[in-house]
């Protein structure tokens, strides 16, 4: 899996101070291979999405756009404000098929075609499945990104579109896993801010994009949709908007180190920004990990930002009263670890 | 309004009869000939055969998906990318054909939906998809299995063609029980659906076909009016994504 | 008329609107947004007279804390009512205030309620004694602080009467729950909402009144206030600055501290006074910030701070807000030391609803590492803001900056389907800093501390 | 926990090479001899179970792999259907007594699913209908506060002790133990290696061993026409890889156990805990499941929720030390003596202490109802001042226990803490209902019929009525 599209403006967001993600972007081909290309050893850690969530994945959707997507459009008629059957639906891989560029590029116009449609009141689609809309990042290497959500909603409330994506995953009540929870709302975060380009495109920058959008989980029953929840993306797509940025500056400072060549040879002289997540999320985490290896930040953000990501043996060696405080803070710092030195039964000495 | 009414009711008892009888015909065939006949038969001449059975516009996933029970024959969806463009080729070429197997068309810029087929002898209208055509030609599509299921014999494909069609009564939203096949049912609650729609979407289509066909060129009206060319990455140079 | 006696004009005529058709009009419920210091109280006053004097009916007030109750039983005491009671639960004292000025039950008592007049009572009191009070045992019931009031502390008694008029400040903190709600965000009924916010998703028809003025704040902080933390209840000050001067008899020596309150004297009505660096990492206050906070009281008293026309301040006239116990415990502790007992350090929780002519208030965001939900909800950062009549100094550290400039939203704040307050939030604090610092009321510290 | 005391803990355990304990007694009270534990593996974002591990402790767990678990039949599932409906009427019969250890949160999580599917399932047999509701009682109970019935090995690890890796690593229970484990000398290295293969109720899926994706094969392949021969050999090999796979979920739950008891806390003062757990399964054991879907059900399903954790809180407070010294720093406790006892007759009401404390901060009011630590005696405070000495002075009205003398006496050194207030509005909530308050159980506002429409500004009636 490469960091394409939403999954790379998701990851720029959540750690946009990160230089060797802006490489793992700028750089074509799954990231275990950038790895490799890296540190020369074979990743062998799990990746990628597995076969059977990928199957999972596949018959939700099939589910939800089977029968000119008859359950999407009942759990849906609420937000477009009509009875399911007098919902418009289109499904642009009916129109065009395939995951191809060519196939992209030709729903992409199809897609704007259908907002300029719905906005000069003309009949449109009130659900327009396998909508695909980008978002420039132009001049310079990958200057854009496909950004393709599941469906684009046409919400009564604000007389536009707003994106919508469908996630496999079954919710029981109200219980996402907030991890989950960040990564999707970002994805609807690119959505809408791609949606905010295609329909400057189309209107000339007069319509405001509500930062809504709206997701549809699975129900514990079959891979039935549950009632759709309507998110709030102001943060999602403030973030995304700063990874792009973020992308932008890591992009001119990786083509000013790499004189033509690939992306990933130039590694070694980026910074990356290790934080604890990148464990849960990036096959780079380890290797950025080294450039923390033996320091406070070692032990998780909240040790880098309370100690100041000093050196792990100096904190031991004021614990141990071989190094000398060197300010009020070590001194204190110094004390309290004595103290539950001594709370726990652990030898300082 | 009362004759028209009864006369439609006629042609919808005949289209089911005619369809009963063609699938039993397809069933003996393939009974008395084997299925290595029609493996030989190319594929365009099956899916020629298969709308002019159906007489509506299909979906290839739907062909795709009744073709492995009928014909024990798969179709990779690339298969029908190629397909439209050997039908492209052929039609440019100095040989014409006596009828080719076309798209629909939008009904408002006359371009291909490439997933719906049909075939050109048929009234332009009748390949024209309208705002609610979608649902109307899935409707029809999923009665057309039903009344095939409901026809086929015994035997593992006959087996297989249930399945589908109940897949389609239950994305239709009739009530699906394991094991339980209420071909009736299911035809009826879809007929009054189809009956929803089908006026106001027949008149979309109709309005459309004559703009259309003073618009369009022969070849478009068959594989789709060329689409305008698209900028990318198509944005303004004053967009940011702070704007709006 | 000028533009200020106009809006008062326009806040009275609302008032009776939204009063009179809870009493006479075809609705069951009227709801009344109001920010704050807009005379919710005095609303809630005139609707408890106006119906038990002018209408003869038999009026509740409910309250979400038994403070408040007190504080509006002791506001009515200024009114000719045919009856005034207050109901209280088994283990509370009177205050002194209202010892032996107006009937006070603990618990429910068959005498109560008879005859035209008002019952003032927490939810909760009046929630435990259900069983003696059918429906309709009153004519009208008020909610104050109706948005500090959840809802499901409202359904037992929500039909004591047939009308229902319910006051608050929809931009204040959220009431209080210790459990993980997140299961109710998408729920039909999500009675963890503060009741107005419930009751509107379920009847978004219900007739609700904004009032259109501050009676508390200057113009100059209402503007800000208004702009951060009210997009959707838009309101201005009728206060003439005029009547809200304050005046420093002796003259600022201290050049750490004078400026900022030099500023307050000059009509700015909120500053900040920020001090380099962060927050201690070792320990769990900051010394520094705490004698910067209790500094800022003392240099008021010592410089002999007068509201102008009106008295000299004194102790009870200065309030430290500070959103956390233990950092709050480190200013009173420096305030004891000075022999400064009766200055009143608090929690935001415990600030909402009260005034004081100035506040003293610790930035949330002075603090080491990425901000937590709890200081950058927009509620907290609004009350602190919020209480002040003629200044409000901010008290924080120079990494506020940082904070600002450096947070990455982790969208993982609210539950699925839920409001994002946090961001809300987050946005509060950069529109509050930037207008400070774009009207140069952030006064910087050197490092000389 | 500040999160300076945990980040220098954290440091510590890293020296050590070892977790250390963070609390001074357990939240979990000890097994009882009927404790069970469940482990199971599911098929990732399907949440469907597709192995399960189930049995008494220290004894070898039996095991169902399911060759079909997206299949509707389910009889496969039926010795587990047994076994939980033989253990819950094992509880009923004693006072709702239940322990069930689990790895982690996802197993409940995936049993929660499982109800979903078949407590309300009417082609499933009654059993596999029972085991549903079984199962989602059993995860709503998990949801509450000191709840004594899910033993969550994982969580208790993490509750109770800290390692000496990131809070995020402390996450992968397998990877947690290694710090557990004095046989590890590197707990850092091990802890990494350990992480590389998932602890999480799914199936090893790392470029050496794709578990997951060979199981969906052979699936695929069983599914299509295969020799009798050939069916029962993919048959077997997804069992073996299930069974396995399941069987590392049990045995890290086993050792997660051991290592949580060997951590030797001491399980004393969790009565009023198990008691409230006990009653709620019971409860709901006997009544059925009912999800909170009306107003009122939400409500009382809040206060419920509401008044475990302040139980449990004050539980906490009162058996652990070290929990009680955290809160005294943040003014939830105040630690004093008592400077007199306000009592004209001995022994009786009234009674009220005056306890000076050198904390500068404390977090109760007046009002305020609290406990003496450790003693049957409560009251209300009644005064709150500054001390001379600097410190803080509090009024308490003694409302239980006026003859314990040995507390109140002048000089005694007192722990007090506010008094949870742990009463669910059951009788409340439920007449609201019955009642049919329309602003929570109507549809549209009822219509009044108007009074007299503008009898005059009422801010001009209230300025008449204000007493001069």
């Amino acid at each position: 899996m490469s960091l394409k599209g939403a999954t790379a403006l998701v990851r720029l967001a959540q750690n946009p101070r990160c230089e060797v993600l802006g490489a793992m972007v700028m750089q074509e081909g799954p990231e275990t291979r950038f790895f490799e290309r890296v540190v020369g050893t074979p990743y062998d850690r799990e990746y990628g999405e597995r076969q059977s969530s990928k199957r999972r994945g596949t018959q939700f959707e099939r589910n939800a756009y089977a029968g000119d997507a008859r359950l999407l459009r009942e759990a849906l008629a609420p937000m477009v404000g009509l009875q399911p059957d007098d919902i418009r639906v289109r499904n642009l891989l009916d129109d065009y098929p395939g995951t191809k560029d060519d196939a992209r590029v030709a729903r992409l116009r199809i897609t704007r075609r259908l907002l300029a449609d719905s906005l000069a009141g003309r009949a449109a689609p009130h659900l327009i499945i396998q909508p695909q809309l980008l978002v420039p990042t132009k001049p310079g290497p990958r200057p854009y990104f496909f950004i393709a959500p599941d469906v684009l909603v046409w919400m009564q409330q604000f007389g536009l579109y707003v994106p919508a994506d469908l996630k496999s995953f079954v919710v029981r009540e109200n219980e996402v896993s907030r991890a989950d929870l960040a990564r999707v709302r970002l994805q609807l975060g690119a959505q809408s801010l791609a949606l905010m380009h295609e329909y400057d495109h189309v209107s000339g920058g007069k319509t405001v994009v509500p930062a809504t959008g709206l997701l549809i989980f699975s129900h514990p029953n079959g891979l039935r949709p549950h009632a759709p929840r309507t998110e709030d993306l102001r943060g999602a797509r403030e973030a995304v908007r700063l990874g792009i940025e973020a992308f932008l500056r890591h992009r001119r400072r990786i083509d000013g180190l790499r004189a033509g060549a690939e992306p990933y040879t130039v590694t070694t002289d980026l910074v990356p920004h290790f934080e604890e997540a990148c464990l849960a999320q990036c096959v780079m985490s380890e290797w950025c990990r080294s450039s923390v290896a033996g320091r406070t930040r070692d032990l998780g953000d909240s040790a880098g930002q309370l100690l100041g990501n000093i050196e792990l043996a100096r904190v031991t060696g004021l614990l141990l009263g071989t190094t000398m405080a060197a300010s009020d803070a070590e001194q204190a710092i110094a004390a309290e670890l004595q103290r539950i030195a001594n709370e726990y039964g652990v030898r300082a000495a | 309004m009362m004759e028209i009414h009864e006369l439609r009711q006629e042609e919808k008892e005949l289209e089911r009869r005619l369809a009963e009888v063609r699938s039993q015909l397809s069933a003996k065939h393939q009974a008395a000939s084997g299925a290595r006949f029609i493996e030989r038969r190319p594929l365009r001449e099956l899916i020629l055969d298969t709308l002019g059975e159906a007489r509506t516009p299909l979906n290839s996933l739907l062909i795709a998906s009744v073709f492995k029970p009928l014909y024990e024959r798969d179709v990779p969806a690339t298969r029908f990318g190629t397909l439209s463009a050997d039908e492209q080729r052929s039609f440019d070429s100095s040989r014409p054909r006596p009828v080719y197997l076309c798209h629909c068309l939008t009904h408002d810029r006359g371009q291909a939906m490439k997933r719906f087929w049909a075939r050109s002898d048929w009234p332009l209208e009748d390949r024209i998809i309208g705002p609610m055509t979608g649902r109307v030609l899935f409707l029809k599509g999923a009665e057309w299995v039903i009344q095939l299921a409901s026809a086929a014999g015994e035997g593992a494909d006959a087996d297989r063609l249930r399945f589908v069609a109940a897949d389609q009564a239950r994305d239709a939203g009739c009530q699906v029980q394991r094991g339980n096949f209420p071909f009736r049912d299911w035809i009826t609650h879809i007929q009054a659906q189809i009956t929803r729609y089908s006026e106001s979407d027949r008149a979309v289509r109709v309005q459309a076909g004559s703009e259309l066909a003073t618009r369009l060129g022969e070849r478009a009206l068959l594989f789709g009016a060329p689409g305008e060319l698209t900028s990318i990455p198509g944005t303004s140079k004053r967009w940011t994504a702070k704007s709006s | 008329m000028n533009d200020r006696a106009r809006t008062s004009q326009d806040a009275d005529q609302v008032m009776d609107e939204a009063i009179d058709r809870a009493l006479h009009g075809d609705t069951p419920l009227v709801i009344v947004n109001s920010p704050p210091g807009a005379g919710k109280t005095y609303l809630v006053e005139c609707a408890a007279i106006a119906a038990a004097v002018g209408a003869g009916m038999r009026v509740i007030c409910l309250t979400p804390g038994v403070v408040q109750a007190y504080d509006i039983a002791e506001r009515l005491l200024a009114y000719n009512l045919p009856r005034l009671e207050l109901v209280h639960a088994k283990h509370r004292e009177t205050p002194a205030r209202l010892s032996g000025r107006l009937t006070v039950s603990n618990g429910w008592g068959g005498a109560l309620n008879n005859g035209p007049g008002v019952i003032v009572a927490n939810a909760h009191v009046i929630a435990a004694y259900r069983n003696q009070l059918p429906s309709g045992s009153f004519d009208l019931l008020i909610v104050d602080e109706a948005y500090q009031l959840a809802a499901n502390n409202f359904l037992p008694v929500a039909d004591l009467a047939p009308r229902a008029l319910m006051v608050g400040d929809p931009g204040q903190l959220p009431p209080v729950t210790s459990v993980d709600t997140s299961n109710f965000e998408a729920h039909a009924h999500p009675v963890h909402w503060a009741l107005p916010t419930y009751l509107l998703k379920r009847f978004p028809r219900t007739p609700v009144y904004s009032l259109p003025s501050t009676r508390r704040l200057l113009p100059d902080t209402a503007r800000v206030v208004q702009k951060a933390f009210y997009p959707d209840l838009s309101f201005a000050s009728v206060v003439d600055p005029a009547s809200r001067r304050l005046r420093f008899d002796v003259s600022g020596i201290h050049a750490r501290l004078d400026p900022a309150l030099d500023a307050l004297a000059s009509g700015a009505s909120i500053v900040a006074v920020v001090l380099p660096g962060a927050s201690p990492a070792h320990e769990e206050t900051d010394p520094e910030l705490a004698a910067v906070m209790a500094g800022l009281v003392e240099r008021i008293l010592v410089r002999q701070g007068t509201w102008v026309g009106t008295r000299r301040l004194g102790q009870g006239d200065i309030g430290c807000i500070d959103p956390n116990v233990l950092t709050g415990g480190a200013v009173s502790d420096r305030l004891r030391r000075a022999g400064l007992r009766d200055v009143r350090v608090d929690t935001v929780e415990r600030w909402q609803g009260l005034e004081v002519p100035i506040a003293i208030v610790r930035h949330p965001l002075s603090r080491v590492g990425d901000p937590e939900p709890f200081d950058l909800q927009a509620g907290r950062w609004c009350v602190s803001l919020s209480r002040h009549q003629i200044g409000c100094i901010i008290v924080g550290r120079g990494s506020v900056d940082d904070v600002l400039r450096e947070y990455v939203h982790p969208c993982d704040t609210a539950a699925a389907g839920g409001r994002d307050d946090v961001w809300s939030g987050f946005q509060a604090h950069c529109s509050i800093w930037a207008e400070l610092q774009l009207r140069g009321r952030i006064f910087r510290m050197g490092n000389d501390s | 926990m500040s999160n300076m005391q945990d980040t220098l803990t954290r440091v510590l355990a890293r020296h050590a090479g070892r977790a250390l304990p963070i609390r001074s007694t357990s939240s979990l009270s000890a097994d009882p001899s009927s404790a069970i534990g469940i482990a199971t593996i599911k098929i990732v974002t399907e949440e469907q179970i597709q192995a399960i591990a189930f049995g008494s402790l220290g004894r070898a767990p039996n095991l169902i792999a399911r060759l079909d678990p997206i299949g509707r039949d389910v009889t496969d599932l039926l010795p587990f259907a047994r076994f939980l409906i033989e253990a819950i009427e094992h509880a009923l019969e004693h006072e709702g007594e239940l322990r069930i250890w689990v790895p982690h949160g996802e197993t409940m999580a995936a049993l929660d699913v499982l109800g979903h599917r078949y407590w309300r399932n009417q082609n499933a047999s009654p059993e596999i209908v029972r085991m549903g509701e079984i199962c989602r009682i059993l995860a709503h109970e998990a949801i509450f506060a000191g709840q004594q019935v899910i033993a969550d090995s994982a969580q208790l690890l993490r509750d109770h002790a800290i390692t000496g890796q990131t809070p995020i690593e402390d996450g992968h229970p397998d990877a947690m133990l290694a710090w557990f484990d004095r046989a590890v000398t590197d707990p850092v290295t091990e802890a990494r290696q350990r992480s590389r293969f998932p602890a999480s109720g799914i199936l090893v899926n790392t470029p050496d061993r794709r578990d997951d994706d060979r199981i969906e094969k052979l699936r695929k392949e069983a599914k299509g026409g295969l020799t009798a021969g050939r069916l029962s050999a993919v048959q077997g090999e997804i069992r073996r890889v299930l069974s396995a796979g399941v069987q590392r979920e049990w045995d890290l739950m086993v050792a997660a156990r051991a290592a949580f008891w060997g951590l030797g806390l001491p399980t004393t003062g969790l009565d009023t805990l198990i008691d409230l757990s006990r009653k709620r399964l019971s409860a709901a054991l006997m009544q059925g499941h009912f999800p909170a879907r009306r107003a009122d059900r939400v409500a009382i399903e809040l206060d419920e929720l509401d008044s475990a954790q302040r139980v449990t809180e004050q539980s906490m407070l009162e058996a652990d030390g070290a929990a009680r010294l955290r809160a005294k720093r943040a003014g939830a406790v105040i630690a004093g003596h008592v400077l007199a006892r306000n009592q004209p007759k001995r022994g009786r009401h009234p009674c009220s202490i005056d306890v000076e404390t050198d904390q500068t901060v404390v977090r109760t009011r007046r009002d305020d109802k609290v406990v003496v630590v450790g003693t049957n005696v409560s009251g209300v405070v009644r005064d709150i001042a500054v001390a001379p000495s600097g410190g803080i002075r509090v009024r308490i009205e003694i409302m239980n226990g006026v003859r314990s003398t040995a507390t109140l006496d002048a000089g005694t050194r007192i722990e007090i803490m506010e008094q949870a207030g742990a009463y669910v509005r059951t009788r409340e909530f439920s007449q609201a209902a019955a009642r049919g308050v329309w602003m929570f159980f109507g549809d549209t506002p009822p219509a009044l019929a108007p009074g007299t429409w503008r009898r005059g500004s009422p801010l001009a009636i209230a300025r008449r009525s204000r007493r001069p």
